[in-house]
């Protein structure tokens, strides 16, 4: 069996001389944000002395799925979850659940017909981000521009969601619509390369950009810096995340807005882990705070960025 | 036998790019008759052949089969209409076991399918009609040439048709097997089969054909009364002109030794004994010996092909065929598809491979180009043009490119197995005369054939094997004496 | 030919499985028992059942990309038909069983007629399938119906539905590949085309079925899919088909074809299982770099560990 | 007997004049600050990547062989190179040797395994594939590496005389490996290896070594690959680096005719190919075509591609001809 780094004498959970052990399973690593969430639990779970038993699915349900159930026969404490996808999670969650064993959801929800199936969701509201990002750009735009979207990898939930977000805060304001809307992967390179497209056929009314993540953006800003054309002025761009590099963009002018989706979450995480052990009673969703950041308060916040 | 056709061809017509394979050939063959198809390599054997039994579509001309139109679409087709066919190129499933081989496409079966205990059985049974009792579960890859060529004629023999097709069936068979195989087609003919028979081996043609029909380039010739056309004739059609007259035994002075250029000691691996064997600069060396007897083992362990548990090439271990190259060897395999050709390479590729060695690292294509066309007009190559993928040419003149390959690198021994092996008449001559010619201005020879007096008219010296080990050696030897070796009917001697 | 040396890779295969499976036992608490070797049965039944039908595939000489694309449209379109349109569930299945062969017997027919290669054919045709998942539904579909969700937690004895599917497609399998004539001429097309067309065998007949079983299998796989996750998911068939291709080439199978069995690919499919539930869950790596690289290693070794059991045995046969 | 290029070239310049004619912007050619800019220029530089894994996986493919695992070099190569620059504050040449030495290595892993030890080809590279990604992964432990460094940048955006380097850089690649091919020995042995590997054995070529040899081109053209599209974000992404571009770059070999069987090698019609799926790309990005239309456009457009190249579209072709005259 494998066991963590020894507890430091620390804090120690409230219910137990046994040490607390958790069960994580993450999606895998595919970006500096999740790899930013997997930091923050494992750091958090260090700092507690917690036993953090960490599963990488590699991007695989079946792994996430095959990742609880060892979990379970394992018999831990509490299982955290960060899903791959949102539905297929009905029959392992109630094998978790006739064990007594409470699930936390982080970063994304899932579809499930009982909701007792997991403790809570912790987690952003990407239709919340995606609207947000439209009432900023409306904003700016006094209401009147022409967008040009950069989608997430094609039937993925946040890109789905950012998606619908946009929209719907998008019906109030007649005079802004996007023009076209392409999947660039949630890539850097993508961004780049579908954003010079973008350029080559529409280049002089391209007005403004919404990208699904902060990565897509960069790509843009660099394919309109080499065409000349100025982003962060002409242009108006809006991402969300809030990584790091965003905020240096948003600092050289080049990116007027982010949207954060904070993936520090291991404070609340176990936060919520500690409350649910003790008895108290969670909301079903708890939000993590979005925020949306702009250039003017950009160069305060960027030192605080860890990811 | 009835005079009315069986199977009828007339005017068929096939183009392939750059080449007009059939112009206008007309065939046919009777109930109850052997009619051989006769003519040079690229004459347009396999191709008519091809046509009859559906592989190929018609350009133009008719067909008929029992008096009806016939258009087979596929060879399962003309199969299924009674006409069964081993083609020239060996046309069964290496992965798979003799036996499958055998039974594909009609395996016994029983109420949960494939009865493979039986179907095992009726493989033996087969087989033995042919004298060969293998273990008939091997895949058929691992087998030599020779029984893998019995197998095809074995399928082909045991269906129910109405007309048997066998291209060049004994290329690779010797003397033995051939005989059974004359006598089997002499069975068939009797239970009133059409039998198609293709060969360049002008004894069996007279032993068993009724008639002979010639195709040259393409066109057809004639249809003669195979008494009625003696061989002179026949290879005057066939050749379009009187041949030169074959050198009768090559060699006067079999005692020729010149200084050795290859010295093996001691070669042998699992289950072949160990054997040693020199030859001499300007020698050839004959090796004689029945199916499966070892020859073409030898010959591998000599050239590094096959890998020797123990023994010395010229003193050191023979590792690999590179190694072998070096040394001066050259090896003409005798299974030409999977051992010989770059199917895709073109003419002139397939034949600078093996010198481009000793051209250099850089290619020039004029150089190459100059090779290819050296040897095309030597060896009478038929071709459009060198670079033609060596894959499109007849069989005959695959091997004459393969040739090609090794005598443009000039080797001091060259190891021939099976080197005639779908060769025509002409080519043949051609192909004794050049070994002829290699070896008096002093290249070595060591040369395997299935068709011993072939062996004996070329040899200065004769080793004979037996049961995958080496026997013995002859000199100045004749017919009887090798025959007796090889049956191993006289008493042990001293080496 | 003696049974050991006939089917030497197999059970090379198989050895080395249980060599790899005591050495995770021993490291690993309650490795060793029915549930968690049951486990792999059914978590990786979904794969198993692609596997079977790539296995047809490539015995015969061919490739088959597609299987993850029609997987994955399979199990939308099931989940589309129960959900949104309130189907039956054995309609449904039925149905998506339709698709998913006519879709593989329309590639089959394509790389036959035209002389495509099959590589490109099924290359060509994940992408078509995908886009038309993408059409039917943009989402992956959560699956709640009573009918479904009484099938999905159905057992038979100790075996969860899926494993008994896979198991079932194993049997079956092997059957129709040793004891039919379809299965024979699979392994003759597969050993040498021109051959089998030489030796009238029916080329075309079995291209265009083996295509369409793997087709079958694929969308089957789907349903087992929906069973096993309650949802029809665009996801789980990204890079499916070279999960598939590894386990049936690792289970022995010739990629050139002719050479292999469906026994081969049920070893292979347990060993990905193995390799990859003991590196990503019981090892709980800490480093998604890491996780790769030993899985990675581990695969080679499970490759070398067979080739030279099959050296030994072989040697060992030979001698005997 | 028409050239074997012809119908690849005819598929691409039909694409090409649809898209003259009615994609907006896509005719467009500028010169600005010293370079050439538009949507022709585009395809090549954004294509460069595929079209460097293209020409070293014609190499392996002529051989008979596949190569899976190019898209974890180019992840490998463009994070060894990061971080030795930033990390390690090593020169540009050093980290670009370095990257390259990697990729080397792993292409002599691949070659290794496949000669020395008979593996399957596909079984190796897709092995080195799942390890290739994670060492990077392990490397850079799961993070990205941002970077500012002009001289390295220069690989992915840079220009002479106008012209993009990858661009360039891809051209020298070529010409190089068609030098081989055609004109040295080694080109001639890797076809015939692929032809009938057990013919090669024969003839005395030195197998093994011309296999390590391609896998070993294959991967260096890889490590190029991921070198440029590291430079070109400035960025080395190991989690998408290169994902999924194995299958582009074969793609682009079997459109542009060269035989997955092996024995003969195209290197034009694979570049042909490359360009092919590049402009197809670009242009239904430019027309703002949604996803799931996209991958149903890709799939019956390469396949027509196909067809064109096979016998039966031949017969079809000379069946309409008469038609046409009438
Ligand atoms: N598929 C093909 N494509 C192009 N040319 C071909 C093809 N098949 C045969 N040919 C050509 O047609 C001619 C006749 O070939 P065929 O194989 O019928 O000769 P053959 O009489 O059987 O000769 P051999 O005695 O050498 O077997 C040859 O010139 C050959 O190169
Ligand atoms: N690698 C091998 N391992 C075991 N047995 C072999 C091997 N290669 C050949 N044999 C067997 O050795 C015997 C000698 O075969 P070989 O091919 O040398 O015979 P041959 O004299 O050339 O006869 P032919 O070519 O006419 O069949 C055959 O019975 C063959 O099956
Ligand atoms: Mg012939
Ligand atoms: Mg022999």
């Amino acid at each position: 069996q494998e066991t963590a780094t020894p507890a430091p004498g620390g804090a120690t959970p409230p219910a137990a001389q046994k040490k607390l052990s958790v069960g994580f399973s993450q999606v895998g690593a595919e970006s500096a944000w999740r790899t930013a969430e997997t930091k923050s639990i494992r750091g958090e779970a260090e700092k507690r002395g917690v036993d953090l038993k960490f599963a990488d699915a590699q991007g695989k349900q079946a792994s996430q799925i095959q990742a609880l159930t060892s979990f379970i026969a394992q018999k831990v404490d509490v299982i955290v979850l960060a899903p791959v996808v949102e539905t297929g999670w009905e029959v392992v969650l109630t094998q978790a659940k006739e064990a007594k064993i409470p699930v936390i959801l982080v970063d994304r929800g899932i579809k499930v017909s009982d909701e007792s199936l997991y403790t809570t969701l912790i987690a952003s509201d990407f239709v919340e981000e995606g609207r947000m990002a439209a009432e900023w750009l409306a904003k700016q735009t006094n209401g009147k521009a022409n967008i040009y979207e950069l989608q997430g990898s094609t039937g993925a939930a946040p890109a789905i969601d950012r998606k619908k977000g946009f929209e719907e805060a998008l019906q109030k304001f007649p005079d802004m619509k996007i023009v076209k809307s392409q999947s660039a992967d949630f890539t850097r390179a993508k961004g780049k390369e579908v954003m010079e497209a973008f350029i080559k056929s529409d280049r002089d009314q391209i007005q403004a950009v919404y990208a699904h993540n902060d990565d897509m953006a960069l790509g843009a800003i660099q394919a309109l810096d080499e065409a000349g054309m100025n982003p962060g002025k002409t242009v108006t761009l809006i991402s969300i995340d809030g990584v790091k590099g965003a905020f240096e963009a948003m600092v050289a002018g080049k990116l007027n807005a982010t949207v954060e989706c904070n993936p520090l979450l291991g404070p609340l995480v176990f936060d919520t882990i500690n409350k649910v052990r003790a008895g108290e009673s969670v909301p079903k969703f708890i939000k993590s705070q979005d925020q949306l950041f702009e250039q003017a308060n950009a160069a305060q916040v960027i030192s605080t960025r860890e990811y | 036998m009835s005079t009315e056709p069986l199977l009828a061809a007339k005017g068929v017509e096939k183009r392939f790019p750059g080449v007009h394979a059939l112009a206008g050939v007309n065939f046919e063959v009777r109930a109850g008759e052997v009619h051989a198809l006769m003519g040079q390599n690229g004459a347009g054997k396999s191709t008519l052949i091809k046509i009859l039994t559906g592989v190929y579509a018609r350009d133009g001309g008719t067909i008929t089969f029992e008096g009806r139109d016939f258009r087979p679409t596929s060879p399962g087709d003309a199969q299924r209409q009674g006409i069964s066919t081993t083609y020239q190129e060996l046309s069964l499933i290496p992965t798979l076991t003799v036996a499958e081989n055998l039974c594909l496409g009609r395996a016994p079966r029983r109420w949960y399918g494939i009865d493979w205990r039986a179907m095992r059985r009726k493989a033996e049974e087969t087989l033995a009609t042919f004298d060969l009792r293998i273990d008939v579960t091997q895949p058929l890859g691992t087998l030599s040439a020779a029984v893998q060529q019995l197998v095809a004629i074995a399928r082909a023999v045991q269906t129910e048709a109405r007309v048997i097709i066998l291209d060049e069936p004994t290329s690779s068979l010797d003397s033995h097997e051939t005989e059974l195989l004359l006598g089997i087609i002499g069975r068939l003919k009797a239970r009133g089969l059409g039998i198609v028979f293709v060969t360049h081996f002008l004894d069996q043609v007279y032993r068993v054909s009724d008639r002979i029909t010639v195709l040259r380039n393409g066109t057809f010739v004639g249809t003669y009364e195979a008494s009625q056309l003696s061989r002179l004739e026949l290879v005057s059609q066939m050749l379009g002109k009187v041949p030169e007259e074959l050198e009768p035994a090559l060699h006067e002075h079999p005692e020729h030794r010149g200084t050795p250029v290859i010295t093996a000691q001691g070669l042998e691996r699992r289950g072949f004994e160990a054997f040693d064997l020199t030859i001499h600069e300007g020698e050839v060396l004959g090796f004689a010996g029945l199916l499966g007897s070892g020859r073409t083992e030898a010959a591998r362990l000599l050239f590094g092909a096959d890998h020797a548990r123990s023994g010395t090439v010229n003193g050191s271990v023979p590792k690999s065929p590179r190694q072998a190259i070096a040394q001066g060897m050259a090896f003409l395999p005798e299974d030409r598809k999977a051992e010989g050709i770059f199917p895709d390479l073109s003419v002139r590729e397939n034949i600078a491979i093996v010198v481009q060695r000793k051209l250099g690292f850089t290619v020039s294509r004029a150089q190459q180009d100059a090779l290819a066309q050296e040897f095309v007009t030597k060896l009478g190559i038929k071709t459009p043009h060198i670079e033609q993928p060596i894959r499109l040419l007849s069989g005959g003149n695959q091997q004459k490119v393969i040739l090609a390959r090794w005598l443009a690198y000039e080797p001091r021994l060259f190891i021939l197995d099976e080197p005639t092996r779908g060769i025509d008449v002409g080519a043949k001559g051609e192909i004794e005369r050049l070994i002829h010619q290699l070896s008096q201005k002093g290249l070595s020879v060591l040369f395997i054939s299935a068709a011993l007096e072939e062996v004996l008219r070329l040899s200065h010296r004769i080793a004979v094997f037996r049961d995958r080990k080496k026997v013995r050696e002859l000199t100045r030897t004749t017919l009887p004496e090798v025959m007796e070796v090889i049956a191993g009917e006289e008493p042990p001697h001293a080496p | 030919m003696s049974f050991l040396r006939k089917h030497i890779t197999v059970l090379a295969g198989l050895l080395a499985y249980l060599v790899l499976y005591a050495i995770a036992a021993a490291r690993y608490d309650g490795f060793l028992s029915l549930p968690v070797f049951i486990n792999f049965l059914s978590n990786n039944a979904v794969l198993g059942i692609v596997a079977v039908g790539m296995t047809f595939v490539i015995l015969s000489g061919g490739i088959d990309l597609s299987v993850g694309a029609v997987m994955s449209f399979s199990s939308v379109l099931i989940g589309v038909l129960i959900m949104d349109h309130q189907w039956n569930v054995f309609a449904a299945v039925g149905a998506s069983l339709v698709c998913g062969t006519t879709l593989g017997a329309v590639m089959g027919a394509i790389i036959h007629k035209t002389g495509i290669k099959p590589f490109i054919v099924t290359l060509a045709g994940m992408f078509f399938v995908r886009g038309l998942a993408f059409i039917i539904h943009l989402e992956s579909i959560a699956i709640a119906a009573p009918q479904h969700t009484s099938i999905a937690i159905m057992r038979v004895g100790p075996l969860p539905v899926t494993a008994v599917l896979f198991l079932t497609f194993v049997a079956v399998a092997w059957y129709v590949a040793v004891l039919t004539p379809f299965g024979r001429n699979v392994y003759a097309l597969g050993g040498g085309e021109e051959a089998a067309m030489l030796m009238g065998l029916p080329v075309q007949r079995t291209r265009i079925a083996v295509y369409a079983v793997s087709g079958f299998c694929a969308s089957f796989a789907g349903a087992a899919l929906t069973f096993y996750l309650s949802s029809g998911s665009h996801l789980e068939g990204v890079g499916m088909e070279l999960d598939a291709i590894a386990t049936v080439v690792i289970g022995g199978t010739l990629l050139a074809g002719g050479v292999g069995s469906v026994f081969g690919t049920l070893v292979g499919v347990l060993m990905l299982g193995l390799i990859l539930t003991s590196i990503t869950t019981y090892e709980g790596m800490m480093s998604s770099g890491l996780t790769r690289v030993a899985i990675g290693a581990l695969l080679l070794s499970f490759v070398m560990l067979q080739k030279l059991l099959t050296r030994r045995i072989a040697g060992a046969g030979r001698a005997t | 007997m028409r050239h074997r290029n012809f119908w690849p070239l005819v598929a691409l310049a039909a694409l090409l004049v649809f898209n003259l004619i009615f994609t907006t912007g896509f005719a467009r050619v500028e010169f600005r600050d010293g370079r050439l800019f538009g949507t022709l220029v585009d395809i090549f530089q954004n294509g460069a990547p595929v079209m460097l894994l293209a020409v070293g996986m014609t190499l392996v493919i002529a051989l008979g062989g596949i190569d899976l695992s190019v898209g974890s070099v180019m992840a490998l190569s463009g994070a060894v190179a990061a971080l030795l620059m930033t990390e390690h504050g090593q020169s540009v040449p050093m980290g670009v040797l370095a990257a390259l030495g990697v990729a080397l290595i792993v292409g002599a892993i691949n070659g290794a395994l496949v000669s020395y030890a008979s593996v399957q080809p596909i079984i190796v590279t897709l092995v080195t594939l799942v390890m290739g990604r994670g060492l990077a992964q392990a490397l850079t432990q799961d993070q990205k590496i941002r970077f500012e460094i002009p001289a390295f940048e220069f690989i992915g955006n840079g220009t002479v005389l106008g012209l993009p380097f990858p661009v360039l850089l891809v051209a020298a690649v070529a010409v190089a490996v068609s030098v081989l091919l055609r004109r040295t020995a080694t080109g001639l042995y890797i076809e015939a290896m692929g032809g009938n590997p057990q013919a090669a054995r024969l003839c005395g070529l030195r197998v093994h070594v011309i296999r390590m040899l391609a896998f070993m081109a294959c991967a260096l053209c890889a490590g190029l690959a991921g070198l440029i599209a590291a430079a070109d974000i400035k960025e080395a992404d190991v989690a998408n680096a290169g994902l999924y571009l194995e299958l582009d770059a074969i793609l682009a070999v079997v459109l542009g005719g060269t035989s997955l069987t092996g024995g003969r090698a195209n290197l034009v019609g694979s570049l042909i190919g490359a360009t092919f799926i590049q402009t197809l790309t670009i242009m239904l990005q430019m027309r703002g075509v949604i996803t799931e239309h996209t991958l149903i456009i890709k799939a019956i457009v390469a396949l027509t591609v196909c067809f064109m190249q096979t016998p039966s579209f031949e017969r079809m072709v000379r069946r309409l001809r008469p038609a046409e005259g009438a």
